[in-house]
């Protein structure tokens, strides 16, 4: 029998693991050659995992692109509706909770479990604080039938001059109905883009209590930083994703043009 | 049995079951249903597929039955719309996408690089549970009442003027689209991290990089896929107008969203097959796979431009026409490829030592059906032609020759071929002989008359059609009561044989993949040391010589 | 074969970690306050240029902003910076097809006839 | 169920009642025909070289006759042929294809137009004297027809085999065929976009008259109002005629002579004024303001059915002068019907005489 390639060797089948005594540490796979080729695949797995989401957001991307350039004045007009402090608040937010995450991928690598859980912790705060501000903003556009669908109402963007509340929508031009109409695409986009992004974050934030437990255990800080460094990957993706939705959907048009 | 099959090769007159195998190696249902183990997976899929090929099949008898006269009298005309719908959803996305990769790339693709198991384990099987969530569903949407959407799922059709159940079907393709993403996704890494010592890129088989190239799309292009399908449900539930033009909406968005993963998709369908193919005339014809490298790099730019391509879907459908100009011409440039490809396979026959068991009868099946497939591809990618070809039989017949004429006849080479290795025994070779003779006959009679229909104009889709075009319709029917003979025998006998069948040994077919070194079916761990690969792949003089040295030394 | 000389065959220079191997880099919590800073800034002129009227610019702008932020937040917290070509190439072969999918897309909607069709 | 048992019968029905190929009954067929057959001997070729390729192989180098494998490599020379010839055939095809598509979607200047709408599921065909067909359509030989096509609800396909053209009928936006019918007979119209339960059903028959018999038909099916009449009542009946009076102080632009012109809008751009900017004009005014006036017309989305749409867009079309507006804005109040005989121009002039 040809030594490499071995086939009948029963004997010690059954002893397959046993080829790999030089792997101390227990979440090695056996399927592995070695941890490194281990935390490699894991990592690149991730990657192309962020592929198909960078292709699953730019199917909306896309659409976006194009009906704003189709019904420009109703995206401006609809987006200048949304409120930008609390879009910029979210955004700094989020990036926080992204610096929070990078340092737990550090404290991993470095081996501090405290540091760890706590940084953790923070990533998770600010996920909810993200998630809690996104509450009052979508629970605005409700109590402004906002929300596509057969409740949506375009009387603030035909009628702005009824809004004074609104000064940004007050300081609009009023939209022709049909253009006004244009503005549940708007909407729609929006509740489609950060609605998937928002699941993006809770799932996210589902798998971080989660890693936060493990961490608690001590189960990151043996150098065994794999999971918290994909799960890292994964949450900064998220980010960058709301470093663009939110030029594109609360920036179109605050600096009026008339 | 004649004497150039397989049971005179050496290796098989002494062979026997070898003891301990991944399929003996745990046993209760529990075992296989929570398993990590690829191969067992690849036998769950292999399962499954099955399963969802017959549901497609009896939906496919259905509609040649109805279409046997022309008047609507066998089933009413919204029933029969439910059947095309479900044959073509269930054998697209329940079927052919997931066929040849999660089964027999799944089995195959680990041991052919000497590792162990696929990267992911557990994504593997989570991937199979997907699948089945996604045809579980199906099978709902189907038995509450069904959906005729088309498979194309056309808006603004799918979104405000059907209800019927759209929306778990779109569940259903989204879930099994997420299944077929995170095989591909497990295939690449696999494939870059997962290489036995030596094996380098340029001496994987071929195979392998055909399931590279498919992973390249189904990562990239079935996100698409699901977002589309989001917004035609959010649309369908908040009646909001993405997809509507009432309400300032493109309907041809969502075409291009579609098409931008399905026209990828007919790659994911065809690329695996190929590699099938490229194995198995190398294995047949002992031969080295002439132009390796062309073959290899062949996979990787049609996976490249297919996503080029897509809206040769779209010709008519309102697109620009400096678009369509742009993309019939691109169209053009991906049929080189595969026309590099099938010279190849025919150029590896060449000063070969030829024999013809039954993968190989299917080989050329596949290569002729291709080849006439394909170059109907190149009628309709030409813009003029497609205009009147569209949306008739004679797409219907196109994509039966690629996908059935060629893909399901590169799976049935691949299974035939690799059942000694996955079971351990042989299929008997006479009967599938007479099967893959039966389902090439049925097949043309089946298809070959759709051309003809198609450029008389009968359209595709229709229920009752004019009483001119029956005669070539009647021969479709009859052609496909053979075909499903055709393709029925396998399952019979494939059946059997698990029982029944000779014990197959190490390397039945001589062949030189590190998958055939190994015992068959292979131990859980596929491999007791890691091997190490020191020649290229189809190096049948290293195999002689192996063969030679196992002889001196045994003997 | 003794399971040392296994062992030294993975590490093949050839094979399994070559080319698509890369040393471990830790980046230093300084080197994430410096990217969390310049984030923050950019959040601030993206907010702040969209006062600004720049024409077309406007959108052109905000889009560099978020794309050169897009890229620190790759480059550092996401440590593409210190990876393999490997995950660099996986990175662009993203974005490529994305940039596929829209310019592509937009063939068709940009010579159409007249206005939306 | 008319299931004929016998292969002979078969036969002799194929052969009486179809061919291989459809009838050329425009002047289009023959060139896509052409391409058909250049194509058919692509694929003959094609496959034969690979059918003859393996069996040639497989008969010289079966196991019998060649019992040891000679392994080669491959070949970059061989390669490159079987790169470079079929990209030349592809590139051919292309070239042909395209040429025959702009062939067949390019109307003749002198084509005369018929509006089709699609609906779920018939084909209902408004010839501009107002003659209506359902399922149904009646053209003159030797005439170039154009059809301007919309649908009410989703994708439609309007084809006939026989004539080798076929055009997706779009919701929400007009699309365009023509044909220049050469045999008299009647052909079948077939919607080929899957649309619903009654897909199938949503079938016709076109008709192709000598010209003769054509303007016998027109005067025997003529519904009284030509298109542009019932535009022209529309016109008034929606109140466009209050803002579109052709008064200097009017509200809106003159709309007598817009059709065919150059309109500059007031973000500077120009489009030219056809049947589908008509439409869109009055459904989405706001999107293409002219430039000069203020975006006050209001939208009628979903006020006017395709057909109504049809009627004003032909009435808006043939409008030369002012003077009928302005007599109907004096009894618009009533509602009532313009007088029948319109004007010189509210029709197109090609459209009555063929
Ligand atoms: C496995 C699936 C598969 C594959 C591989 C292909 C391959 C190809 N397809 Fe096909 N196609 C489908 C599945 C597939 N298709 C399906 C399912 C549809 C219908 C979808 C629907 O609407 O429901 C479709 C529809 C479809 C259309 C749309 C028609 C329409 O709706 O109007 C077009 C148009 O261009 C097209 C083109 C092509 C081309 C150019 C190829 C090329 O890749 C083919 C390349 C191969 C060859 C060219 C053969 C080998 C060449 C030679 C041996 C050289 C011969 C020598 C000389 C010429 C010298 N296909
Ligand atoms: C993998 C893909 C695949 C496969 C394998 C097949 C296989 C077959 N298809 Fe399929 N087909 C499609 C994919 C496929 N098809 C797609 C995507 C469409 C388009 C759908 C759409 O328009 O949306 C389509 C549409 C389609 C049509 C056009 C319908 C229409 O437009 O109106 C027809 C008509 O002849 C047809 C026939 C067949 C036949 C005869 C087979 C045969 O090869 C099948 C042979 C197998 C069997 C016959 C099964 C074995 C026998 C049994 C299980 C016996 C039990 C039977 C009973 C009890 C009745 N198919
Ligand atoms: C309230 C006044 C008003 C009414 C009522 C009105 N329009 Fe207009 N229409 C305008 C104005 C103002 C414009 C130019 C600005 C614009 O394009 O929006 C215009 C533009 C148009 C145009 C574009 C061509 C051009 O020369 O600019 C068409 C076509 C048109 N109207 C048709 C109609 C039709 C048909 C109706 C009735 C169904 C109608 N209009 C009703 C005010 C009106
Ligand atoms: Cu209308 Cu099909
Ligand atoms: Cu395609």
């Amino acid at each position: 029998m040809d030594s490499a390639i071995a086939t009948t060797h029963t004997h010690d089948a059954g002893h397959a693991h046993g080829e790999h005594e030089h792997v101390v540490l227990p979440q090695h796979r056996h399927h592995f050659e070695t941890e490194e080729q281990q935390r490699e695949a894991g990592s690149f797995g991730m990657w192309l995992f962020l592929l198909t989401e960078i292709m699953f957001f730019g199917g909306m991307f896309f659409a976006y692109l194009l009906y704003r350039n189709w019904y420009y004045p109703a995206f401006a007009a609809a987006s200048n509706q949304l409120n930008v402090p609390m879009g910029a608040a979210n955004t700094a937010i989020l990036i926080t909770s992204g610096f929070c995450m990078a340092l737990g991928v550090w404290a991993a690598e470095v081996r501090q479990k405290k540091t760890l859980v706590i940084t953790l912790i923070l990533t998770t705060i600010f996920g909810m604080a993200f998630l809690g501000v996104k509450y009052f903003e979508y629970k605005e556009k409700y109590e402004l039938h906002h929300i596509p669908g057969n409740n949506f109402s375009v009387s603030m963007f035909v009628n702005p001059q009824n809004y004074p509340q609104y000064p940004d929508t007050y300081a609009e031009k009023p939209l022709a109905p049909d253009m006004a109409q244009k503005t549940q695409i708007f909407f729609f986009l929006y509740f489609a883009m950060t609605g998937m992004h928002a699941l993006h974050m809770i799932i996210g934030i589902g798998l971080l209590v989660w890693l936060i437990m493990r961490a608690n255990r001590g189960d990151f800080t043996n150098g065994y930083v794999a999971p918290i460094e994909n799960f890292g990957l994964y949450w900064h993706f998220v980010d960058i994703v709301w470093l663009f939705l939110f030029p594109l959907l609360y920036l179109i048009n605050r600096h009026p043009l008339h | 049995m004649s004497a150039q099959t397989i049971v005179s090769l050496p290796d098989q007159s002494t062979a026997k079951m070898p003891k301990r195998h991944y399929i003996n190696n745990e046993h209760g249902l529990l075992s296989w249903l929570l398993t990590g183990d690829h191969k067992r997976i690849a036998i769950l899929y292999l399962i499954s597929i099955t399963f969802f090929f017959f549901i497609g099949g009896a939906f496919a008898a259905l509609i040649r039955l109805e279409l046997l006269t022309p008047q609507s009298d066998l089933v009413a005309a919204d029933t029969y719309n439910k059947f095309f719908t479900m044959h073509g959803i269930v054998m697209i996305f329940l079927f052919l996408v997931p066929s040849v990769p999660a089964t027999l790339g799944n089995f195959l693709i680990p041991i052919m690089l000497g590792a162990k198991d696929l990267a992911f384990p557990k994504i593997n099987l989570l991937s199979w549970y997907l699948y089945l969530a996604g045809g579980t569903l199906t099978l709902t949407a189907l038995v509450l009442g069904g959906v005729d959407t088309g498979w194309t799922f056309t808006t603004p059709l799918s979104t405000h003027y059907l209800n019927t159940h759209v929306l778990t079907t779109g569940m259903a393709i989204f879930i099994a689209g997420f299944s077929s993403i995170f095989t591909g996704l497990n295939f690449i890494v696999t494939i870059h991290r997962m290489r036995a010592p030596g094996m380098t890129w340029f001496r994987m088989p071929l195979f392998v990089w055909s399931h590279y190239a498919a992973s390249l799309l189904m990562v990239l292009g079935t996100p698409v896929l699901a977002i589309a399908i989001v917004l035609v449900a959010l649309e369908r539930v908040f009646g909001i107008g993405v997809f509507d033009p009432t309400k300032g909406g493109d309907p041809l968005l969502f075409q291009h969203l579609f098409w931008f993963y399905s026209h990828p998709a007919v790659y994911i369908m065809i690329l695996p097959g190929m590699g099938v193919i490229s194995e198995v005339i190398s294995t047949f014809s002992r031969k080295r796979v002439f132009g390796y490298s062309a073959v290899a790099f062949s996979s990787v730019a049609i996976a490249l431009f297919g996503f080029f391509v897509w809206e040769h879907h779209m010709f008519i459908m309102g697109v620009s026409n400096y678009s369509a100009l742009v993309f019939s011409l691109l169209t053009m440039l991906v049929a080189v490829p595969s026309a590099i490809k099938v010279f190849n396979w025919s150029f590896t026959l060449q000063k070969g030592s030829i024999t013809f068991e039954t993968p190989m009868l299917y080989a050329f099946a596949f290569i002729g059906l291709f080849t006439i497939g394909g170059l109907t591809g190149v009628f309709l990618g030409a813009l003029g032609m497609d205009i009147h070809l569209t949306e008739t039989y004679f797409i219907v017949a196109h994509f039966h020759y690629v996908m059935v004429g060629g893909m399901l006849m590169a799976f049935l080479a691949g299974v035939h071929f690799w059942w000694p290795k996955m079971t351990g025994r042989m299929y008997p070779e006479s009967l599938s002989k007479l099967s893959a003779v039966t389902s090439f006959i049925g097949f043309n009679l089946t298809f070959m008359p759709q051309f003809i229909l198609g450029y008389l104009g009968m359209p595709r889709r229709y229920a009752a059609y004019p009483q001119e075009y029956q005669v070539l319709n009647v021969l479709s029917t009859a052609g496909a009561t053979v075909l499903g003979v055709g393709f029925l025998l396998p399952l019979l006998y494939l059946g059997w044989s698990l029982k029944y069948g000779a014990i197959a040994g190490n390397n039945p077919w001589q062949a030189t993949g590190l998958e055939w070194q190994i015992q068959s079916p292979p131990l859980t761990e596929n491999f007791v040391e890691t091997p190490i690969m020191d020649h290229e792949a189809y190096d049948y003089e290293w195999l002689a010589n192996k063969t030679k040295h196992e002889v001196t030394t045994v003997g | 074969m003794s399971h040392d000389a296994i062992h030294s065959q993975a590490h093949d220079a050839s094979n399994v970690t070559n080319p698509e191997h890369a040393e471990h880099h830790i980046v230093t919590p300084l080197q994430y306050c410096y990217v969390f800073a310049t984030l923050l800034v950019g959040t601030a002129i993206t907010v702040g240029a969209a006062y600004v009227d720049m024409g077309v610019l406007n959108p052109i702008v905000a889009l560099a902003i978020a794309c050169f932020k897009a890229c620190v937040v790759i480059l550092f917290f996401m440590h593409a910076a210190y990876q393999t070509r490997l995950i660099k190439v996986t990175i662009a072969s993203g974005f490529f097809v994305f940039l596929v999918l829209i310019t592509m897309t937009l063939t068709d909607y940009l010579s159409r006839s007249w206005g939306l069709w | 169920m008319g299931i004929s048992p016998v292969l002979w019968q078969f036969l002799t029905k194929w052969l009486h009642s179809s061919a291989l190929f459809p009838a050329e009954a425009s002047s289009i067929s023959p060139w896509v025909d052409a391409l058909y057959f250049f194509l058919l001997l692509m694929t003959l070729f094609g496959t034969l070289l690979v059918g003859t390729l393996i069996t040639v192989f497989t008969v010289r180098y079966r196991r019998e006759r060649s019992p040891e494998a000679t392994q080669i490599e491959g070949s970059t020379l061989m390669e490159a042929t079987w790169t470079i010839i079929p990209l030349a055939v592809f590139l051919l095809v292309f070239v042909w294809g395209a040429l025959l598509y702009f062939r067949i979607y390019n109307p003749p200047t002198n084509a005369m137009n018929i509006y089709v709408v699609g609906k779920q599921w018939m084909w209902k065909a408004e010839h501009p004297g107002g003659q209506h067909e359902i399922n149904a359509l009646h053209v003159p030989t030797g005439q170039p027809v154009q059809l301007t096509m919309i649908s009410q609800d989703v994708f439609h396909s309007f084809a006939i085999p026989d004539f080798r053209v076929k055009r997706e009928v779009i919701p929400g936006r007009y699309s365009t065929v023509w044909f220049e019918a050469t045999q008299v007979g009647t052909y079948h119209i077939f919607c080929t976009q899957y649309c619903g339960t009654q897909h199938s059903g949503m079938i016709g028959e076109i008709t192709v008259l000598t010209p003769e018999d054509y303007q016998k038909w027109l005067h025997e099916s003529t519904s009284g109002m030509s298109l542009a009449q019932n535009g022209e009542r529309l016109f008034a009946s929606m109140g466009c005629n209050q803002c579109h009076s052709g008064n200097a102080a009017a509200r809106g632009p003159n709309l007598a002579g817009v059709y065919g012109s150059k309109l500059t809008l007031n973000d500077g751009s120009q489009v030219l004024v056809n049947d589908a900017y008509l439409r869109d004009a009055i459904l989405n005014p706001s999107q293409h303001v002219t430039a000069g006036f203020a975006p006050i017309m209001p939208t009628y989305q979903g006020q006017i059915s395709e057909d109504g749409l049809i009627d004003l867009v032909e009435y808006i079309k043939g409008l030369q002068t002012n003077y009928r507006v302005q007599q109907t804005l004096v009894t618009s109040t009533s509602d009532q019907a313009a007088p029948p005989t319109p004007p010189v121009g509210t029709t197109t002039p090609e459209m009555v005489k063929p």
